[in-house]
């Protein structure tokens, strides 16, 4: 008795098309203020009817409108400008010595900087952020010294991961930032360990998991939301959905869903879709999800739709695969130029202040990359001692090791 | 001294560490409330509570991955994994993250877990309830590597590796859970009750990783093995009449180089014996290393009696298993060679 | 700038009141007929506000109702009844053959027959099934040869695995019977595989990949619904829920979630929960499946609510952690009286055909383990010859294994 | 002939079974439009359709999963892994299914892909991007492994990979992708059109998996190596005047054990030089297989020269790396021994 066949089969391969993209590529824009915003204890299932919206504060004049809108002072918001514009002007710091052949490698973050930024400030310092690359901005809004992070770029003596990293792989424990490991994903389900084990010890720490949307395919994402989920860790896992994965588009990743904040829903995880060029509405979604997580609620996830306006790295060279003009017809604007414009329409700020501002932080990244280079480069030779490769490969040096950095040394 | 099955020994380790510090948490795929397929974590979570030992989802990769996280935090985690055959969805958090944590942070983040599975074949478990992947860690820098093989041993590593600040893979081989299995899969199974390495002090001892064992000593021929192996190659020994000196390597890394070559250098002759599959076997390490340290000293070629290239068969597992006979059989040969 | 600290965090650790279970352990339980049947093409938004319903059809008077009542004749629910009523018997065999010291293991799949044997049937011979161990219905029900699956689990010289595979690990491509793996959740995203390869041929066969809710927990889980969701492969995608994962209940792998199917709108991948214990049901829903995959509409996902009647193994003790009174309480009852008692209703079987039946089933079990028993077994030493766990390690024998098998015999 | 880099023979081997074969498909991370992120597959998906080379998601158990999947179905899956130190997640995949699967079907089903990676290091890449993990599968029965050096090698090899009805693991050492690199790296770059392996033949042809070649005939010591090194100890040879014989394996499993003790036999010395972590590496078993079989041909111990047991490190790479002046060391050390 078999059954009727079919038609031949087909296979949907997701081919975007590069070069004559539709003019707005990202589906499912909120006006700002738009989206209500639910109690902490919301029941999921009401959360869930907003997968498809958008947590938005800032409208296209630059006012802070709706549920969402976070209590702010002018000082915080200039403080999270400032945040911004260190960031981006550290990355073009390094980008410059990468051209200068002072670096083999470096990862920027431009138009991405809202999101660590202000999720940096609206967590306690405490609490541990598990990073991808794409997070420098949680160190330099949580006053790590930006030499620091320079000598490890670097790779120069000063380098605290003594050379053994690829620039950009930063680690401090003391300012909640996870080594960053070159494995995709991996740090995902840890993070959900660390703050399991926050919660085991009865602490009030908790953990923030960052991942890229095109990393969410590994598998390690899966892990980490079925242990969230059973054991509702209070961890934040972010989703930074920056449209690209080096040469693929987030389609690959996302499949049929209609967003990344569906994934959540697979496991009753509360989701939100957030503006990620809206300073406002990262800092008011992540304080969201960091109260849900402090009040044993729960784990969140946090979708974060915003654009990799730059290349992959520098070792991309993405005219190959994407529309030059991506940025101008991204409908999120610039997360930087739309809090100066918040920031002016409250009469916190001016042009004068601004061009004050973008010397000191450009001053302060020059000055701070003229002290760092005066340590020297892996380029220009000034690294650690070639034998620490052998330290930390265990707490106590083995004795295989210590004949083999004899050897070496030798 | 009271006499313990190897799973007691394993049990008793665990509570111990866990009453010494409350830092170490115990989880796995059945490891709570049932207390572990072979029952090695039976009465911790009554004893200790859910939240330091209590059950997770199938998931290898994320019970590593979140012991990993875990540890940077700074518990120390102790977990199962149901059979050495499924470790391989953890292999990336084990490889890529809890090897490498402490030196690609420098120290800042570091990973100290225990990573306990039975391995090892001998009750037709077949293909994947058998294998013996030591040499897939032993080849990982940042790794330690233990395979145990009684009671007394099991119990006194355990500790060891739970306190070292480094992760630790604890293989068990299952088939000398019970019993010091010689291989003679048709007699009866004689029980830990009856061996002296049985017998297992109250309380609190380490064994420190890194220091193998003399099992037997001998003049004839040195043979490095481990786990469920070295009760094979003492009834080899005593079938044979060859007066072998049997080394227990209990640590594979980092390996104790001077036991073995000492004993190298006074027999002249080496056999390396493993369950596991022979090619980049972790007795070829064993291989390389006596005949790089002890070459001048060798009369043989180092000799190697290991599993065969196939995987682990189920009604086969007594052709495939490296018995007294194969190892007999080896300990002539290179005795005559 | 810190952020306000919390209570003491708490994790959830699911600590179910085994032995004193609620009398209802499963939620969300429809009445027959009650839930409507999508079209094939209907909205996955849609289809998903069913998730936290049950596709039944057979009613408690064993009628059938409903819109998912199957168009299957007499003759054809017959038949379905004697493929549960084989599996039965073939399972209560083996165990006795277990008992007897003739195999050293075995598993039975005892209350969950329905879905195997219905989804074989509802499918074609030419599809391609990725079972796990509970599955022995696909074969049976397929017409599979019953002494060759004997002699597999006796590890006999008929055995066409050679003695390779634990018993039950049954193989057979012409059977549309994927090799079964020890390793839990691999087959999953091997089926998603195989599917994508039929599709890109331009092929009409489909894949179903079986899965145990525990085993959801693997991470190819993810792989597979990323890449089912990515490509739209032709693929079924069945997650069988007996309530347990050895002596976990189906919490730990469902965590937060109401439901598996859950999991599936997590990739906007359509599923449905199902009685699995319907074979009407079963029928219906693997149609509908099917149907999806053929009309290139693609992945379904299927949750089969239903219970592990028996213990997870012979080689486990399920009294120690779970009430000897499930079955009786579990509500959707024993999938073979089940269609019996449709069969009665409707006029179709009686007690006399009933037992004229089970005398038939049972005397070709008896008749096939005679057989297979007369090839001997592992334990009496009639196996393959050892030599041969040297073939099939590659297509054709490296110089290393001849050496070794030579070894091995001299 | 025309002059290839290693990219551009890897490109054609791929176009040319794609043309004989309409069952090879190929994929993976940016493989398909993009065609890779060394462009081993640039312009395949535009000259052969999407159906035959895509992009996959980011899941390298994914693209290992459901090649074996389309294997098992008929076809001939080629992925691509993006960096070998990222394989670990499909370890799983490749250990317990691709290896496997013809065995324990007893030849129902069979798993013939090819998984190709870059690996090693010399390009800054820090420890995840520049690891040798071949050991981690020399020690799974049922895989093959094949390592390459240079053009001609990669697309006969690559050939007779796709062409094989086993699963392959193909290692592509990244830093001779352009050219034969001898690990002089503040030397300017020499390119494959100046060197003879980097003629390659248009059209089809195959190297048979399981033969060494004979990179550098010589009488001193034998040099058993693959990948990068060859390079490098062709460079270490030249510049110690010492006459060795230069073996590259190219196949790892299975080996070609003749070639190898012929010449050790001969020589009577062999250096194993890899670029893997030393402790269980691949060297281990070439050292053990090399003193079992031409142990009284041998007048010093079997020595390795190879990466330290710590993780690739990003500033100190080239301390870290097996270059021209540690082989040559290597070299008068077994000379004089
Ligand atoms: C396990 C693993 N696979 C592949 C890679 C190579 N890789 C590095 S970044 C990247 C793209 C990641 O994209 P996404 O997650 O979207 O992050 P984004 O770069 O956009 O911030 C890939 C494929 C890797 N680092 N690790
Ligand atoms: C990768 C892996 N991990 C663990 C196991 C051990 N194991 C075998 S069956 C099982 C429980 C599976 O439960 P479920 O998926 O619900 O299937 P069921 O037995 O209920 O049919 C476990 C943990 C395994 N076989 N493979
Ligand atoms: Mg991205
Ligand atoms: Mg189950």
């Amino acid at each position: 008795m078999d059954n009727p066949i079919g038609p031949a089969l087909q296979l949907r391969i997701p081919e975007p098309a590069r070069g004559h993209r539709p003019a707005d590529p990202v589906p499912y824009i909120s006006a700002a203020g738009e989206m209500r915003k639910p109690d902490l204890d919301e029941k999921v299932e009401r959360i869930a009817l907003m997968r498809k919206q958008l947590v938005r504060v800032l409208d296209d004049d630059g006012r802070a409108v709706g549920p969402w809108s976070p209590e702010l002072d002018a000082d915080h918001l200039r403080q999270g400008l400032r945040d911004m514009m260190t960031v981006r002007s550290f990355d073009a710091r390094l980008l410059r010595a990468h051209r200068q052949g002072k670096i083999s490698f470096y990862m920027q973050c431009l138009g991405e900087e809202a999101i660590a930024c202000a999720q940096r400030r609206a967590l306690r310092s405490d609490d541990m952020h598990f990073p991808t690359y794409r997070q420098q901005g949680l160190l330099i809004a949580g006053g790590y010294p930006i030499v620091t992070m320079m000598n490890q770029v670097l790779s120069n003596e000063h380098d605290p991961l003594k050379g053994r990293q690829l620039p950009v792989m930063y680690s401090s424990k003391e300012h909640g930032f996870f080594s960053i490991s070159g494995n995709l994903a991996t740090q995902y389900v840890q993070a959900v360990g660390w703050a399991m084990a926050s919660a085991l010890r009865g602490d009030t720490k908790i953990a923030s998991a960052w991942i890229g949307e095109g990393a969410s395919a590994e598998s390690d994402f899966h892990a980490a939301l079925v242990f969230a989920s059973t054991y509702q860790a209070p961890v934040i896992l972010n989703i930074v959905n920056n449209q690209w994965a080096i040469s693929t588009p987030e389609d690959f990743a996302r499949g049929a869903s209609a967003t990344f904040a569906d994934r959540g829903y697979g496991f009753s995880i509360p989701a939100l879709r957030v503006d990620g060029n809206d300073y406002l509405a990262v800092y008011a979604a992540s304080q969201w999800a960091a109260e849900r997580a402090r009040a044993n609620l729960g784990p969140t996830l946090l979708e974060w739709v915003t654009l990799r306006v730059g290349a992959h790295s520098t070792s991309d060279d993405p005219s190959v695969y994407r529309p030059d003009d991506e940025a101008d017809r991204f409908p999120l604007g610039d997360p930087i130029d739309r809090l100066r414009r918040h920031l002016t329409v409250i009469g916190a700020w001016d042009d004068e202040r601004q061009a004050a501002l973008q010397t000191e932080v450009d001053a302060l990244i020059a000055d701070a990359f003229a002290e760092a280079d005066s340590h020297g480069s892996v380029k220009s030779g000034h690294t650690s001692s070639p034998s620490t490769m052998f330290d930390d490969v265990y707490a106590t040096l083995p004795r295989h090791l210590v004949e083999q950095r004899e050897r070496m040394e030798g | 001294m009271p006499a313990m099955t190897m799973i007691e020994a394993i049990r008793d380790a665990h509570a111990i560490a866990m009453e010494r510090d409350d830092t170490v948490v115990v989880f796995g795929e059945d490891v709570g409330y049932f207390g572990g397929v072979f029952r090695c974590t039976h009465g911790l979570q009554e004893r200790f509570g859910s939240h330091r030992c209590f059950d997770t989802p199938i998931s290898e990769a994320g019970i590593v991955g979140v012991a990993v996280g875990m540890a940077a935090y700074g518990l120390r985690p102790c977990v199962e994994i149901q059979f050495a055959d499924y470790v391989y969805p953890a292999y990336d958090q084990i490889v890529s993250e809890a090897a490498r944590l402490r030196h690609r942070s420098a120290g800042d983040f570091t990973a100290p877990l225990t990573i306990r599975m039975p391995t090892g074949g001998g009750i037709f478990g077949g293909q994947t309830h058998s294998q013996s992947p030591e040499a897939l860690f032993t080849h990982v820098a940042g790794l330690k590597t233990v395979v145990v093989s009684n009671p007394y041993d099991a119990k006194g590593l355990l500790l060891a590796a739970i306190e070292d600040d480094d992760p630790v893979i604890f293989l068990e081989p299952k088939r000398v859970y019970n019993g010091p299995f010689d291989g003679h899969h048709d007699r009866p199974i004689v029980p830990w009750s009856q061996h002296p390495l049985g017998e297992v002090p109250e309380g609190h001892y380490t064994i420190p990783l890194g220091q193998a064992r003399v099992h037997r000593g001998g003049d004839d021929v040195t043979v490095l093995t481990y786990g469920t192996l070295v009760h094979v190659a003492q009834a080899a020994a005593e079938e044979s009449g060859i007066d072998a000196e049997i080394i227990d390597l209990r640590t594979l890394v980092p390996l104790d180089v001077d036991t073995i070559v000492a004993s190298v250098r006074r027999t002249g002759r080496c056999l390396v014996v493993h369950e596991a599959t022979l090619t980049s076997g972790f007795g070829a390490e064993l291989s390389a290393t006596v005949q790089e340290r002890a070459f001048h000293h060798l009369e043989a070629p180092v000799t190697r009696v290991c599993g065969w290239d196939t995987p682990y068969p189920h009604a086969h597992e007594w052709s495939y298993f490296p018995g007294p006979d194969r190892v007999a059989r080896a300990m002539r040969e290179v005795m005559s060679a």
